[in-house]
């Protein structure tokens, strides 16, 4: 079971190659953020700054505003940035920059403006981090025209997804979920890409599709594994890229299996889920055969204690629970 | 009226160039509010019983006098605030107009200089907060108070305290145009632009009041070839180029520039320096006017500039008369 | 036609007239002395005083900071954000602040708030100017959201904003600013968290949102005369949503159009019809269609926003594709 | 000062057109032909001027919604500008930005842009990738006393002189930020104080004397393409008409004042100081004034006759399509 869990590299290491390998290749590639010269606090820049130096691997002043700003001046003239901010929750200090600046510049300055950034940004409860650093803001990014949206649930993904996001020339999202960051799995030693706007089966099923993203791709897969010794058969899509969304792998999903369970940690109302449960709402609503299900965390704010935290966050149980809503499940074996 | 003080701070001095092409202190409108606030403090301790003020853009003397219970009148000068350089001139004629008995001034050698062109009579205690003065001494706001208090109060003669400075007239075809106290500059080409003097190379001529080696400036640079004090009946005439010596003088604040000098000459009271357009004078420090091909200056050094307050003498002389003491036994028993 | 109040003016005498009860209030922004920029705080400065009614630098984050503050100690403030746009400057101070103060603090902070901003395009002001950004806040427990469609609204709904103890985020359509209707001279409210549906109809639901109720009223009235019986949901308030007339009225036609101006991607509308694919599934006899923007920035020229901003004709065609032996006129 | 007698007529040209061309906006506004929000920059030509005349095609400006002037400044052509005002398919943003994003890359000009203090962030991250670049380039950053309470300017500044980046931040101090008066915005006389607390130096100049806006620019551009860092210039300027379009009222600003500045007027200082070193005569000047007032008019017939962008460009240049 150790040997077995040691397998592989973490999540977190994946996106550091994948870093290091663009850098070798281009050397406008620059990475900055707060402690990022340390290889920043969630470790995705790691080895870094040993290998690319002081100029290219660089702390900045904590000022969101001023390193979203950097991201986008630095790409606008021609570089290509990587920026780190430690939590999503502080992307509400940059908002402007990201929103109004990077989204928009390419269209409201006649298209000549291009801008190869990353901004790579992490979320999520489960840490006893309270309500200012637990957050998960992803559906507010997909809304917004001008930015790509990326969140991948496993370490081959991040790897691949990074490697797409530096070579993208547009703004990209880079969102990770802290305790995915330790998670092991399969990625390659080679430079490789896993192309944007590309949903993944992350395993196939007849039953019932279970569309999660982040963190909640590896809940469904767990729940997928339990409810298959009691003959349910899950599918379970990871649309990995939030915008641009591949609508169509997932409407084909639930074409084919009738139901549909949404997942996904964020807050529940509003959250990116309902996006993908209208579309579906719209485009297979012939093909469903019962409601769709939507798993999100109730509408409060992400609370300290660790048994509310518990209570707040969404799991395999709750997937489990939607999916026995709508299909027929045997008894657990 | 006894008893009359009138305050000039200028509030854009501090802020010009020098802080970018040298590297001059930076001094922000608030230290003047506490430096005039101090003196406010002096002058009230002096028993003033007016002060007239110049009003600026940010208040200044307002500002200071906020915090304090003063038991003089503060009355602004009318009508002179359009936020430019004239404001200075404006004022000081009508704090002089006003009958003060000395004009307290936070600047540098440019407000002294428009001061002087405003009040020719008033004693002036100058205060120094621009950037590289000769003229403003550097001295404490609450001296500085109570040295024009004392002024005020009568406890100080200014016929003794306060001689008359030197100062250097400037003429254009021979019609007075213009003053300068410590320094005025004759240039090559150039624009007024930013005003303040940093590209030596443009400079032809200098004409000096005073030239002193502890000082920043054209000041300075005469002061290394031919010292002249402040008392000395004379002046200083600097022609700039190759064939003399060539001193590496500080020119502004941080700021050291080779200078060649082709002739250095003693310029006694009313000897006249010509000339012949086109040329751009800089007086004090601040680039101010050109002119053109066929118009002629001349410049002169005489002492009939403003009467300036030495603190030192004027505070010593004071004491001597028993100024700032009521009851000497009861000073001693409560101490 | 000048008959009735204009939707600022509305505005305008609920905060003057609510404002003056509650002597705790003030309300702080850019340009509010000389009425505020929509003209939606015009006479307040005459009635309240310049210490209740001020204007304040240029700074959204320390707008909004100050109202938290102020609030967190007693006071009510109402904080005028001149458009949403610029409420992304602001976005630490209203979500990780202003929303979450209550609740992270152990229950004790009151924060009664209203953030006024106005939103919404074709006024060519270009893409920093015309955002519809209201799903964002909607997404945040701990903010209310409110986002009135006639002066009688808007009114009634600024009133109850101006006397609820938590931070209302409360948000006019800048088109709709001028728009008149019959308005109470008395104060009322119109309750937070209760929908309103604006037209009864049978055949189709249209839950429309903001500008978007008028036109829904414009496409439902032409329907009308084609024989389609459109009902009119207007949510009013979007957080916390009245889901149960919604679903009700969904209940009822079995057919649901959702419009906003918003971008459709990841707009409110799409929390409505998950909410409708999961509790009105079983009534529903076709998609759930949504309108809204394209997936662009808005566009500065009037042509361009005209084609980006959606309006009646997307309404309608959305309920033709509903109903598809829908005669054309 | 090394400005040949071609250079400074130039500048007065660029003054000249910035004049002339906000003129009209302004009346176009008036006269309902085009649409949205136009910020004029009549007044404050000599700042824009000024600093944009020491700097190289290369380097980069952010400006603000009042950017025209700057735009103008950096050598921007007219006819895409009206084509712009006008919105049609042949301005510079394709009719997609308007008055407010009206901006050309390739001049080195990374927006005008509608949130205060946005720029200054973006001109921090151009200033990076110029000192990375190590050309020598430098990055302008133009702000309004109004946008200088934002955060985004002082963090900027903060980041800019940490990492030692060849920025120049440019505060138009135009007494208004809207339309509420600089002294109800700000508890300091010079907005330039700020920056020695950054650990730059500031400067305030006159901001209605091109000449005198030039040197203190050209001193801080030198500054920062030795490597030595960031500055802070203040040009002391005036705003001739409301914050949007020209004269509504909105709020009346003293008439005192408004006739202080425009006794001012930057072009009649510049014109009159030409004139007297001869590098200018009536005559001349007045051929300047009026070959910009045909090339405006010109440029109006352009726009006018411009085609609208066809909607099918709606969705264009959201996202760029190549990838590396």
């Amino acid at each position: 079971m150790a040997d077995q869990k040691r397998k592989g590299k973490k999540f977190w290491a994946a996106i550091a190659e994948a870093q290091s390998h663009a850098m070798d290749a281009d050397p406008d590639i620059f990475v900055a953020g707060q402690d990022i010269e340390m290889g920043a606090l969630w470790s995705t820049a790691r080895g870094l700054r040993e290998r690319f130096g002081p100029e290219r691997v660089r702390n900045t002043p904590l000022s969101e505003t001023a390193m979203a700003g950097l991201a986008v001046g630095a790409a606008v003239a021609g570089m290509r940035p990587i920026v780190e901010i430690m939590f999503i929750d502080f992307m509400a200090c940059c908002m402007d920059q990201i929103v109004n600046q990077m989204a928009k510049m390419k269209y409201m300055f006649g298209g000549k403006a291009k801008l190869p950034l990353v901004i790579i940004t992490h979320q999520g409860a489960g840490t006893g981090q309270a309500g200012q650093h637990s957050q998960s803001l992803e559906a507010w990014f997909a809304h917004i025209p001008g930015l790509k949206v990326v969140m991948p649930s496993d370490p081959y993904d991040a790897g691949g997804l990074m490697a797409s996001a530096i070579w993208d020339d547009n703004p990209v999202i880079f969102i990770t979920n802290k305790r995915l960051l330790g998670l092991r799995g399969d990625v390659p030693d080679e430079p490789y890409r896993v192309p944007l706007g590309k949903a993944a089966v992350k395993r196939e099923g007849t039953d019932v599709s279970v569309v999660a993203t982040g963190r909640l791709v590896q809940e469904a897969l767990k729940a997928a594994d339990e409810l298959a010794g009691r003959g349910v058969s899950v599918e379970v899509v990871d649309p990995r890229t939030l915008s641009p969304l591949d609508s169509e792998t997932i409407i084909n999903s639930v074409r084919k299996t009738g139901r549909a369970v949404v997942a996904q940690e964020a807050v529940r109302f509003c959250g990116y889920g309902a996006e993908l449960a209208a579309q579906i709402a719209d485009e297979a609503f012939d093909y469903l055969d019962a409601p769709i299900k939507r798993i999100g965390a109730p509408f409060s704010p992400v609370p300290f204690a660790p048994t509310l935290e518990a209570a707040w966050i969404k799991g395999k149980g709750d997937i489990i629970a939607a999916i026995e809503e709508i299909v027929p499940v045997g008894a657990p074996a | 009226m006894p008893g009359t003080v009138g305050i000039i701070a200028n509030p854009a001095s501090g802020k010009d160039i020098r802080r970018l092409v040298a590297h001059a202190s930076v001094f922000n409108n608030y230290e003047k509010v506490s430096i005039v606030r101090r003196a406010m403090v002096g002058l009230a301790a002096a028993g003033v019983e007016r002060v007239l003020y110049m009003p600026d853009t940010f208040h200044i003397c307002t500002k200071a006098a906020a915090e304090l219970d003063l038991p003089f009148v503060l009355e602004p000068v009318a009508d002179t605030l359009r936020a430019d350089a004239l404001d200075t001139v404006r004022a000081a004629t009508a704090i002089e107009a006003a009958g003060a008995a000395a004009i307290l001034s936070l600047g540098g050698d440019g407000t002294n200089r428009a001061i002087a062109k405003g009040a020719r009579n008033v004693p002036l205690v100058a205060l120094s907060t621009g950037t590289n003065n000769v003229f403003p001494t550097m001295i404490e706001g609450t001296v500085a108070g109570l040295a024009a208090g004392a002024i005020a109060a009568g406890a100080a003669d200014p016929a003794v305290v306060a001689p008359r400075c030197k100062w250097i007239e400037l003429a254009v075809d021979g019609i007075g145009r213009d003053v300068a106290l410590i320094d005025a500059v004759v240039m090559a080409d150039g624009f007024v632009a930013s005003r303040a003097i940093w590209r030596i190379d443009r400079v032809r001529e200098v004409v000096l009041t005073r030239a002193i080696p502890d000082a920043v400036g054209m000041a300075s640079l005469g002061g290394f070839v031919g010292p002249v004090s402040p008392e000395d009946d004379w002046g200083l005439h600097l022609t700039l180029g190759q064939g003399g010596p060539c001193v590496t003088a500080p020119i502004a604040p941080g700021l050291f520039r080779p200078v060649p000098i082709a002739a250095v000459r003693r310029l006694e009271f009313g000897a006249r320096v010509a000339v012949a357009g086109p040329a751009l004078f800089a007086l004090d420090g601040e680039r101010e006017f050109t002119i053109r091909d066929g118009e002629e200056a001349s410049l002169y050094v005489t002492r009939l500039g403003p009467p300036v307050v030495d603190a030192h003498r004027c505070l010593t002389a004071a004491q001597e008369v028993g100024f700032l003491r009521s009851d000497i036994t009861a000073a001693v028993q409560s101490g | 036609m000048v008959a009735g109040v204009k939707y600022r003016k509305a505005i305008a005498q609920a905060l003057r007239d609510e404002m003056e009860r509650q002597p705790e209030s003030f309300i702080v922004g850019i340009d509010i002395e000389p009425g505020g920029t929509f003209m939606t705080n015009e006479g307040l400065l005459e009635r309240l005083g310049p210490e209740r009614v001020r204007d304040a630098p240029i700074s959204e984050t320390a707008l909004v900071g100050l109202a938290v503050g102020a609030a967190a100690v007693g006071m009510r403030p109402v904080v005028e954000i001149q458009l949403i746009d610029f409420a992304t400057v602001a976005m630490d101070q209203i979500v990780n602040q202003m929303a979450k103060m209550k609740y992270m603090f152990g229950g004790k902070a009151k924060l009664p708030i209203v953030l006024l901003t106005h939103q919404g395009g074709g006024r060519s002001m270009g893409a920093q100017h015309s955002q519809t950004l209201e799903a964002w806040f909607c997404h945040i427990p701990g903010l209310k959201v409110v986002t009135p469609s006639t002066p009688y609204d808007a009114k009634g709904l600024m009133v109850a904003a101006l006397r609820d103890d938590n931070p209302v985020v409360y948000i006019t359509n800048k088109l709709g600013i001028g728009m008149r209707g019959e308005v109470p001279e008395e104060l009322y409210e119109v309750p937070i968290g209760q929908a309103d549906v604006k037209r009864a109809g049978e055949d189709v639901t249209v839950v429309a949102l903001s500008s978007m109720v008028q036109d829904a009223l414009a496409a439902a009235a032409e329907l009308a005369e084609r024989g389609i019986s459109v009902e009119v949901v207007d949510p009013r308030t979007l957080s916390p949503l009245d889901s149960a007339t919604i679903l009700e009225s969904v209940r009822k036609t079995s057919r649901v159009v959702i419009a906003h101006e918003a971008v459709t991607f990841c707009g409110f509308g799409a929390e409505i019809a998950a909410q409708i694919a999961e509790e009105a599934f079983d009534y529903l006899d076709a998609p759930v269609k949504r309108v809204g923007a394209p997936f662009s920035p808005v566009p500065f020229n009037p042509t361009l926003e005209k084609a980006w901003l959606p309006g009646k004709a997307e309404i309608l065609s959305a309920v033709e594709s509903l109903i598809p032996t829908a005669p054309s006129a | 000062m090394d400005l040949s007698n071609d250079k400074l007529i130039e500048m007065f040209t660029r003054m000249t057109r910035i004049r002339e061309f906000d003129e009209r906006a302004g009346h176009l506004t008036e006269e309902a032909k085009v649409v949205g929000s136009v910020h004029l920059y009549v007044g404050e030509e000599a700042s824009g001027v000024g600093v944009c005349a020491t700097l190289n095609d290369d380097d980069y400006i952010t400006s603000t919604h009042r950017g025209h002037g700057h735009l103008l400044a950096k050598g921007g052509d007219m006819r895409k500008m009206f084509a712009e005002l006008y919105a049609k398919s042949t301005g510079y943003c394709h009719g997609k930005g308007g008055s407010m994003h009206m901006s050309d890359l390739d001049l080195g000009i990374l927006g005008a842009n509608g949130i205060l203090g946005a720029g200054a962030p973006i001109a921090a991250g151009a200033g990076f990738a110029c000192k990375h670049r190590a050309r020598g380039q430098v990055t302008v950053c133009f702000f309004g006393d109004g946008a200088a309470s934002e955060g985004a300017v002082h963090e900027a500044m903060n980041l800019a002189a940490t990492w030692k980046l060849p920025v120049i931040f440019v505060c138009e101090n135009n007494l208004y930020g809207e339309f509420m008066a600089y002294s109800s915005q700000h508890a300091i006389d010079d907005v330039s104080d700020i920056a020695q607390g950054y650990g730059m130096p500031g400067v305030a100049v006159d901001g209605q004397d091109v000449l005198a806006v030039y040197e203190a620019a050209f001193e801080a551009v030198g500054r920062a393409r030795r490597g030595d860092g960031p500055s802070f210039i203040e040009t002391k300027t005036y705003r001739y008409y409301d914050h949007v379009g020209r004269d509504y009222g909105v709020v009346p600003r003293p008439e005192e004042e408004v006739n202080y500045w425009k006794s001012r007027d930057p072009i009649d200082i510049f014109r009159a100081t030409l004139i007297e070193r001869d590098v200018l005569s009536d005559a001349s000047a007045d051929a300047i004034t009026q070959s910009v007032r045909d090339e405006v008019e010109a440029a109006i017939k352009f726009a006018e006759e411009s085609p609208e962008p066809e909607v099918s460009a709606l969705l264009e240049d959201v996202y760029t399509e190549v990838t590396a």
